[in-house]
């Protein structure tokens, strides 16, 4: 039937965030309230699901083209647009916004979790009001697709970053009306979006209930047309089905992997045989059956096919050491490797697994210790407060740690340069191969998507064969909605991109 | 009396200036800060910014210096401000009192309107079917983690009306109202009913035991007079004592409830609060607390006097 | 008056009354306000007096168990008022005391032998068979089964416990023992056997008692001197026989009055005083007796009097600080 | 006037229990709930005890084939989502439960009973700043103590325990200063005194045995109330971490996702809290009956 | 006993128990005593004996559990107490019979106005406006002689001395002008010179109302200056009643002799060294385990083996003097 204007959109949020401004944070719980604010220079389409180089389209760009040997990305922007305080967008706000995250401007983000995605941007240059153009050091195709994620909104020029944190200014489809800390967010239709006919709502609700059973049962009781998405686990969702059963659930990937980071820069994991049995004693196929109840994906660092677009195929991830399907063959061989490392059914070895002290870290974590057990390896779990998490593990104060990595853009130069380069911030195992950092420029260059897939399988499978970071699974969780909620598209390679919410409407 | 009033303000001043001392320097030695947390969420962290914001927020400089910065400012009605939302505490700390402040006395008065009848009822019916019932059922409040009780009737209201109380800080009908503060204060009551109940009862034993109990059946009294009129009057003592503490442990219960029925209250926001490290709202916040719970018990001394002629603090 | 075991002299004992902001003192309890007195070896001084006229208080001042304001005691002619815990504790074991209340006076939660045991445990006189023999000896000296020594205090009757206090107090060989109201909660029946029991064995290890009681009957029958006290004050002290024959002070006169005498063809009671015994916090200017006394005159509203007289001493006004004679 | 059956009336006042058992069978018809609540805490702390051959499974072991099993005869209680058995889980947990219970009941009186007795014994100074910390310890809410606390901590059973302990430290000491106070003033302490006894041996030996028996009754009754706090502290995400099985965290956890579709995760550790708070409490409240000699019939 | 009219209060054959986990006590045993209007009836013996037990008995305030009357009546003018129903009964206690208790600092309560706690008595019974029977509060404090009585009557009870205290509990009791007034002990928690106050007081007043006293006391002295009548009781029964003068004169049952030697006395000149007392020999036995014969006779120096083996009855010696001895003929002598 035909979309129907009007009605607001009553969600509940999982957490309170602790501002309000995407660019600051590295959670989705920003963007899922807050990207409806904003417009992007490009964004992926909304009602795709799956994020891919063909699905992107401008929005604030007209148009964009690479120039000058793929070193340049120019673009052509939208004309008449106003920002939510009625100022008029221009170019300057383009670049004002990329000037701050690449940390070249006066004003600073208190903090600027992706400043390394524009490493590779020299500047940016405006050309009259209506035009910008990135200059790369060297061809980056991908920077369009970091261009295209939720995490990068168009900020205005004229609003101070402390401002866009208590009450963001944007061009979207929805204006920001309040954000209650631990109570609420309200977003009100933008009457004046450049799109025309769009939203279909007049407006979004937040209400935040961190507790899932109170949120879930007030989903169920109808106080809400919509659970946060991707929030919803597998025994919850049925749940939901069995007290609710007209919801419209989803379960999708959610491009989050689970891993182990390993600190191979103390005993024991500096011995890379017990880093290898441990890689081989995990039972991936285990944990998927208890966390998801079997819906979650094996894969490298990238999201495995068919919704990944970059994971190895399978025949080449089962050649990987532990991902074979034989586990005992595999526990065997690991046995070995522990015995040559001095351990055996006499002598343990004693490890601690740090965690946080969330759920969906500790749950798997303790899967980890239970299957760490058949090669005498004991593990005692070790959770840490989300305070003192990242401090802990800058520290290099762990031996094993369970780790989740929520990859915003499903695209290598992400996750490679993030994850895994010598140096990075988020570099946690501090692993550090030159040579593997060579090869993760040149994918970058690579404008042939199947030469740079092949050259991606190839980096991943080494990273596995490193135990750098083994990756345990890919997790998949569930979006419901109620029947009348309709023009929602959940992501099925992405949990950060696709929340504009101006194509939602109510059928009521 | 007026001198025991000052006296007992200069002590209550103490205790509040003490427990300032502990709470903040107890929140500096719980490792991991606002900083980190921040940094911590966006999963990196440049050692200059971190510099940079911590110098910002004014966690760099000595505690000494910090904590007199704070008190300086709360002399003066200045809260500082909350390092998450960069709002004005005050403005963060006081919506959210009101709502809180209604929980509570609506539980202490469904504690107090239901315990205090029950106990009178047990103690004299000391042994006898209806005592033991209510004692089991009484004790059986006291045994249910409060948020179980509370997800429990959340499951039961969805179950049974498809509905589910939802919070509304301006219920427009007398059944939101209801929903909103009544249901969620009447599962932390029930526990501090319980109590009331059982002090009750056992104050009530004590008072009837007493020789002027005697002296009024022995003038020809009917026992509904002697057990409300001579035995209740002596006995409500101990039970204004209790609800003045338990004014201080419904906090604690509070914090569950809120939680569980999703109430933006003061003591869910203290949580979240010292998950984030948030010093100016966690300090502020428990200074309220405590001013509240100091002032309970104040209140209780002042109520004693009036409810016993024998207490007239005199010095 | 050349040997004397026990000398007191103008014993003050004052409890501060606070209040204010400040907890300030605002006023004074004279519980016990210059009291003087001495008893010789062998000897048995009565104090009588009513409820709350600092009776208990001279007893515990007596033994230290709580500080004299003012004042000085001196046992066997040393000055034990100023000594510290260390240095009083070869004196306590020349003086000890037995209180009124024969219930509260026994740790429920120790057996009977144990109670009398402690104080030779804790002076050191004796351990194991040694101290239990000793124990045994102190039963059967006062009246007790040596087989009862098991036994904890709830299985005694009053009249048992009592003598298992008087156990206590005899175990260190005292010359001294300070008698507060020994008999008050004892049975009629029972009464006079324990008052039997301290009359031997003062006989028996010529002890000196100040024996404390509020019946001037049983005062009496123990007693060599007999001391009157009001508010805080000795208002009449002289021999047994004397004071009863000849009471001059009268209060003293009142109490006697008042004892309901067992023989229903004497003459009946006639209240010789009204109203009640004032507070110790304001004791009444001059004369704490004036307000009740039929003879009070006008000097006796200002002017304080103080005890007069050789072997029969009395603090009033009358007839020449004599007071009123019989 | 209607006959009465002496004999009965006897027998129902307890005449006829003399000697150790048969007044002890007597005390327990008496306070049948009393009893009842005896019998529960002993249970459950012989559960703790002998909980490695009482459960059948290892508590901790992963299982994915068996994971969410009803209750059943291989099962008695189910598994949960990791295919731990629980009853086995239920168990365990009744160490970790008991405890936390009587860690840090133990731990709080002993220090507050120590700081009692010295605080009325000294009275002064010492009394005064200790009564100041108590009433400081008392304004500050006891979940909110215990939950800065395991923030600062860090949440492990230890620290657990120490963060309800130190809440329940001004309570008890109250108790004890009040008593000490009482007993102070009683004869049988003077009469310790004026035999030259040291302070600190009167303290021990005279007035700390006295004000024992209501303070056991106080320990019964705060039983409960730790148990439940880490119930709570678990809600709260700051109880006893995995993967030690604590109740409160089994109930907290499951109660959120699997109230509805796996029943018995729930069930399980709600009863096994509840009644251990529940016998707690009934014990305690016979004990406070018995001890209390103003109750004696 | 001549005089069945002039009777306020007959008791008969009272028996109360109290049922305890150590026994069967038998408080009071077998209890039978008149009181004629006007008459002072003491009724003296020691601690335990069952003299408390005996006045709630009457009142029907015996706490139960334990405690039950199990036999015997109890006429008051002419209706026997025992046999109402607890309405009735209500209607008759602090009306027709009323108490003053032991313990003046514990009996009033301490949270309400003694004017009130003598108005709620007044108007309890009287139907009258809280005006009126306020006035009859402050007459009745004025009665008792409490200076100011108005102002008191506004006063807890903390406000006064025990001495006070006790008036203002004659004072309630004595409001509805009862015919029979027990006084438990009344004055063995004050000071002499109070207690010869309040003594007076009450037979004052009980002359003036011509009410029927039983006095309650363990105090010889108190028994001689007050009542006309006396029972001895021991051990739950009444082992001997006479007038005072007879019973003073010769004593009948070795008990009461005893009682009376060892009562210190006032000495009489010239007797220096303090003397021994004459004693009872061992102790009161427990109401549970009473000897089978005369509950007496352990202690006794004039028990014989018949004494051990059967209780002796009640015998009149004459001009009403009853003495329950086997050798009550040989008491005199031995005295
Ligand atoms: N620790 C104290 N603090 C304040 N006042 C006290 C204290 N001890 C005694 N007093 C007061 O001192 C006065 C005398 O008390 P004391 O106990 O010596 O009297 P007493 O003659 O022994 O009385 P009783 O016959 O009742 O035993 C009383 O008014 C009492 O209230
Ligand atoms: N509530 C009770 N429960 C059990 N036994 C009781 C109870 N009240 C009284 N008794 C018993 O009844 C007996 C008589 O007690 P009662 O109070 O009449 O003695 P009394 O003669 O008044 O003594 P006193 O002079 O001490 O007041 C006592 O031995 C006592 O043990
Ligand atoms: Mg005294
Ligand atoms: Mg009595």
């Amino acid at each position: 039937s035909e979309p129907k204007q009007g009605g607001i959109l009553r969600m509940y949020h999982r957490d309170s965030p602790g501002n309000a401004s995407i660019h600051e944070g590295a959670t989705y719980s920003l963007n899922v309230p807050f990207m409806p604010v904003f417009n992007n220079l490009v964004i992926y389409k909304q009602d795709e699901a799956q994020n891919t180089m063909d699905n992107i389209v401008p929005e604030l760009a007209e148009s964009w083209a690479w120039v000058n040997d793929n070193k340049t990305l120019t673009f052509k922007l939208r004309q008449g647009v106003k920002w939510h305080d009625g100022k008029p967008f221009t170019s300057a706000d383009v670049k004002c916004t990329f000037d701050m995250l690449m940390g070249k401007s006066q004003q600073k983000f208190r903090q600027n979790p992706r400043k390394a995605w524009y490493e590779q941007v020299n500047d940016v240059a405006t050309n009259g009001d209506f035009e910008v153009s990135f200059n790369l050091k060297r061809p980056q195709p991908s920077l369009l697709a970091l261009l295209a994620s939720g995490y990068t909104p168009v900020y205005p020029c004229h609003v101070s970053p402390g401002d866009m944190r208590t009450h963001p200014i944007g061009t979207g489809p929805f204006k920001f009306v309040e954000f209650r800390a631990n109570e609420s967010i309200k977003l009100t239709r933008n009457t004046d979006y450049w799109r025309k006919g769009r939203p279909y709502l007049d407006g979004i609700e937040f209400t935040i209930i961190p507790n899932r059973s109170t949120a879930i049962l007030a989903f169920v009781a109808g106080n809400f047309d919509m659970t946060f998405p991707t929030e919803v686990s597998i025994p919850l969702l049925k749940d939901v089905k069995s007290q609710a059963p007209n919801a419209i659930c989803e379960v999708e990937p959610n491009n989050v992997s689970t891993n182990i980071i390993v600190n191979s820069s103390a005993p024991p994991f500096d011995n890379i045989d017990i880093r290898k049995a441990m890689a081989l004693a995990l039972d991936r196929k285990a944990f998927i059956s208890i966390m998801f109840e079997g819906q979650g994906d094996v894969g490298g660092t990238m999201l495995p096919p068919p919704n990944g677009l970059w994971g190895m195929p399978k025949e080449m991830l089962q050649t990987i050491p532990g991902y074979g399907p034989d586990v005992n063959a595999n526990r065997e061989e690991a046995k070995k490797l522990m015995q040559k490392a001095g351990y055996g059914p006499e002598k343990h070895l004693a490890v601690k697994v740090s965690t946080r002290n969330i759920p969906v870290y500790r749950d798997p974590a303790v899967i980890l210790i239970d299957q760490l057990k058949s090669i005498y390896i004991d593990g005692e779990l070790d959770v840490v407060e989300t305070a003192n998490w990242f401090p802990k593990i800058a520290r290099k104060d762990y031996m094993l740690g369970l780790n989740l990595t929520g990859n915003a853009v499903d695209d290598p130069d992400q996750s490679f340069y993030e994850n895994y380069s010598c140096g990075s911030e988020r570099n946690y195992t501090n692993y550090c191969n030159k040579e593997i950092e060579k090869l993760f420029d040149v994918q970058s260059q690579e404008t042939d998507i199947a030469k740079r897939k092949k050259l991606v399988w190839d980096i991943d499978k080494k990273l596995q064969e490193d135990v750098a970071r083994p990756i345990i699974f890919h997790a998949r969780t569930g979006t419901c909605w109620q029947p009348y909620v309709k023009g929602v598209t959940v992501m099925t390679n992405s949990s950060y991109n696709g929340y504009r919410y101006e194509d939602v409407w109510m059928d009521k | 009396m007026f001198a025991y009033l000052v006296r007992r303000l200069l002590l209550m001043l103490v205790t509040l200036f003490g427990i300032s001392v502990v709470i903040f320097f107890l929140l500096r030695i719980v490792p991991g800060n606002i900083v980190d947390i921040l940094f911590a969420a966006a999963g990196y962290v440049d050692p200059a910014d971190k510099v940079d914001l911590e110098k910002q927020l004014g966690i760099d400089q000595p505690l000494v210096v910090q904590y007199l910065h704070w008190i300086g400012g709360l002399l003066h009605g200045d809260l500082g401000y909350s390092y998450v939302s960069e709002k004005p505490a005050l403005q963060e700390i006081l919506p959210r009192i009101p709502i809180t402040a209604r929980l509570a006395g609506l539980a202490l008065l469904f504690s107090a309107s239901i315990g205090i009848p029950l106990g009178v009822i047990s103690a004299v019916k000391q042994g006898s079917r209806i005592d033991y019932a209510l004692r089991v059922v009484s004790l059986s409040g006291l045994s249910l983690p409060s948020f179980w009780l509370g997800l429990l009737v959340l499951t039961a209201s969805v179950a049974m009306f498809g509905q589910m109380p939802i919070f509304n800080a301006n219920p427009r009908s007398f059944g939101e109202a209801f929903a909103t503060y009544c249901i969620p204060a009447m599962v932390v009551g029930f526990r501090s009913s319980a109590l009331t109940m059982r002090i009750t009862r056992s104050s009530m034993l004590e008072v009837l035991r007493q020789d002027y109990i005697r002296t009024a059946r022995a003038k020809g009294a009917s026992d509904a007079a002697v057990n409300y009129h001579h035995a209740l009057k002596n006995a409500i003592l101990p039970v204004i004592t209790v609800i003045g503490i338990e004014a201080a442990f419904l906090i604690g219960g509070l914090i569950v409830t809120e939680t569980v029925f999703n109430i933006p209250g003061v003591a869910r926001f203290l949580v979240e609060a010292i998950r984030w490290r948030d010093y100016p709202i966690v300090q502020n916040l428990v200074m309220f607390i405590a001013v509240v719970v100091v002032f309970a018990n104040f209140t209780v001394d002042m109520l004693y006097a009036v409810f016993d002629p024998r207490i007239r603090y005199t010095d | 008056m050349s040997k004397m075991l026990l000398e007191v002299t103008d014993l003050r004992k004052h409890y501060p009354v606070r209040a204010g902001v400040l907890r300030r003192q605002v006023g004074t309890v004279h519980s016990v306000d210059g009291v003087s007195f001495s008893l010789g070896a062998g000897e048995t001084l009565g104090l009588v007096g009513e409820s709350g006229c600092g009776k208990s208080t001279v007893a515990r001042s007596v033994l230290r168990l709580v500080e004299p304001t003012s004042g000085q005691i001196r046992l066997d002619g040393e000055d034990i008022t100023h000594l510290s815990k260390t240095a009083l504790r070869p004196h306590r074991r020349s003086m000890q005391i037995v209180f009124q209340d024969p219930f509260a006076s026994l740790n429920p939660r120790m057996t009977a032998g144990d109670i009398v045991g402690e104080p030779i445990a804790v002076h050191g006189l004796a351990t194991g068979q040694a101290l239990e023999a000793r124990v045994a000896q102190l039963f059967e000296q006062v009246g007790l089964r040596p087989d009862q020594m098991r036994n904890f205090p709830h299985q005694f009757s009053g009249g048992q416990r009592q003598r298992i206090c008087i156990a206590r107090a005899l175990a260190l060989e005292p010359r001294l023992i300070v008698c507060d109201e020994p008999v008050s909660a004892l049975d009629v029946s029972i009464q006079a056997q324990v008052i039997n029991l301290l009359i031997d064995l003062q006989k028996q290890h010529g002890f000196s008692y100040l024996f404390i009681a509020h019946d001037l009957a049983v005062v009496a029958h123990i007693s060599h001197r007999v001391a009157v006290m009001y508010l805080g004050r000795i208002v009449e002290i002289a021999g047994k026989d004397e004071l009863f024959r000849n009471p001059r002070h009268p209060y003293t006169q009142a109490l006697l009055a008042s004892v309901p005498i067992a023989n229903p063809l004497a003459k009946k009671l006639a209240p010789l005083v009204d109203g009640d015994v004032p507070s110790p916090v304001n004791p009444p200017r001059g004369c704490a007796f004036h307000t009740r006394c039929r003879f009070a005159m006008e000097r006796c509203r200002t002017e304080r009097p103080v005890l007069k007289g050789n072997e029969h001493q009395v603090a009033c006004l009358l007839n020449e600080g004599t007071g009123r004679g019989q | 006037m209607a006959a009465i059956d002496f004999d009965v009336e006897l027998r129902r006042a307890g005449a006829h229990a003399t000697g150790g058992w048969r007044r002890m069978l007597f005390m327990a018809q008496r306070h049948v709930l009393g009893a009842a609540g005896l019998i529960i805490m002993t249970l459950f702390v012989l559960t703790a005890v002998f909980a490695d051959f009482i459960a059948r499974y290892d508590p901790l072991t992963v299982d994915a084939a068996r994971a969410l099993a009803r209750p059943s005869w291989a099962h008695w209680m189910g598994t949960d989502s990791f295919g731990r058995d629980v009853f086995s889980r239920i168990i365990h947990g009744a160490r970790i439960s008991l405890a936390v219970g009587i860690g840090s009941t133990a731990l709080g009186g002993t220090i507050g009973v120590f700081v009692g007795l010295t605080s009325g014994y000294l009275s002064g100074w010492v009394d005064l700043i200790f009564q100041r910390v108590s009433d400081i310890l008392q304004a500050l809410p006891l979940l909110v103590l215990a939950l800065i606390m395991t923030a600062a901590l860090g949440p492990s059973l230890p620290n657990v325990i120490l963060a309800i302990a130190i809440p329940l430290i001004p309570t008890v000491s109250r108790v004890t200063r009040a008593n000490t106070l009482a007993l102070r003033e009683q004869p049988f302490v003077e009469a310790a005194k004026s035999i030259g006894m040291s302070e600190v041996r009167i303290a021990l030996r005279h007035v700390l045995p006295n004000t024992l028996a209501p303070l056991i009754v106080l320990a019964t009754a705060q039983l409960g109330s730790t148990i439940l706090t880490e119930a709570s502290l678990s809600f709260l995400g700051l109880g006893i971490p995995e993967p030690y099985p604590s109740w409160g965290r089994m109930l907290s956890e499951s109660a959120a996702e699997y109230v509805r579709t796996a029943p018995w995760l729930v069930i399980f550790p709600g009863i096994a809290i509840s009644l251990a708070v529940f016998g707690a409490n009934l014990f305690g409240d016979a004990l406070r009956d018995i001890l209390d000699p103003r109750q004696r019939g | 006993m001549a005089d069945r009219s002039d009777l306020v209060l007959d008791v008969k054959n009272l028996k109360t128990v109290f049922f305890t986990n150590s026994g069967l006590f038998k408080a009071v045993d077998d209890l039978s005593f008149t009181v004629k209007r006007g008459e002072t009836l003491a009724i003296v013996g020691e601690s335990g004996c069952g003299k408390s037990v005996t006045a709630l008995s009457l009142m029907r305030l015996v706490p139960d559990p334990p405690g039950r009357i199990v036999d015997g009546s109890v006429l008051l003018e002419g209706t026997d107490l025992l046999a109402l129903n607890e309405t009735e009964m209500r209607k008759i206690r602090g009306n027709r019979i009323s108490m003053i208790f032991q313990e003046p600092m514990t009996s009033l309560n301490p949270v309400i106005r003694i004017g009130d706690q003598i108005i709620e008595a007044v108007r309890l019974h009287r139907n009258l406006s809280s005006r009126e029977a306020k006035d009859i509060a402050v007459e009745m404090l004025r009665l008792v002689r409490i200076p100011e009585p108005a102002r008191r009557a506004k006063e807890y009870p903390h406000q006064l001395s025990g001495g006070m205290r006790q008036r203002a509990m004659i004072a309630m009791a004595l409001a509805c002008r009862p015919a029979l007034l027990i006084a438990d002990e009344p004055t063995t928690a004050l000071d002499v010179t109070i207690q010869a106050q309040i003594l007076a007081l009450i037979l004052d007043l009980q002359k003036e109302l011509g009410t029927g006293l039983v006095l309650i006391t363990h105090d010889l002295g108190v028994v001689a200056q007050a009542a006309q009548r006396v029972i001895v009781m021991y051990a739950g029964r009444k082992v001997e009643e006479a007038g005072v003068e007879a019973l003073f004169a010769a004593p009948r049952h070795p008990y009461t002799r005893g009682l009376m030697a060892s009562i210190p006395a006032v000495p009489a000149p010239g007797v220096a060294a303090p003397a021994r007392l004459n004693e009872i020999p061992g102790t009161v036995p427990s109401l549970v385990r009473l000897p089978k014969g005369c509950a007496f006779a352990p202690r006794c120096p004039l028990a014989v083996k018949r004494c051990e083996a059967e209780y002796p009855p009640l015998t009149d010696w004459g001009g009403g003097h009853l003495a329950a001895c086997w050798r009550a003929a040989d008491v005199a002598e031995v005295a």
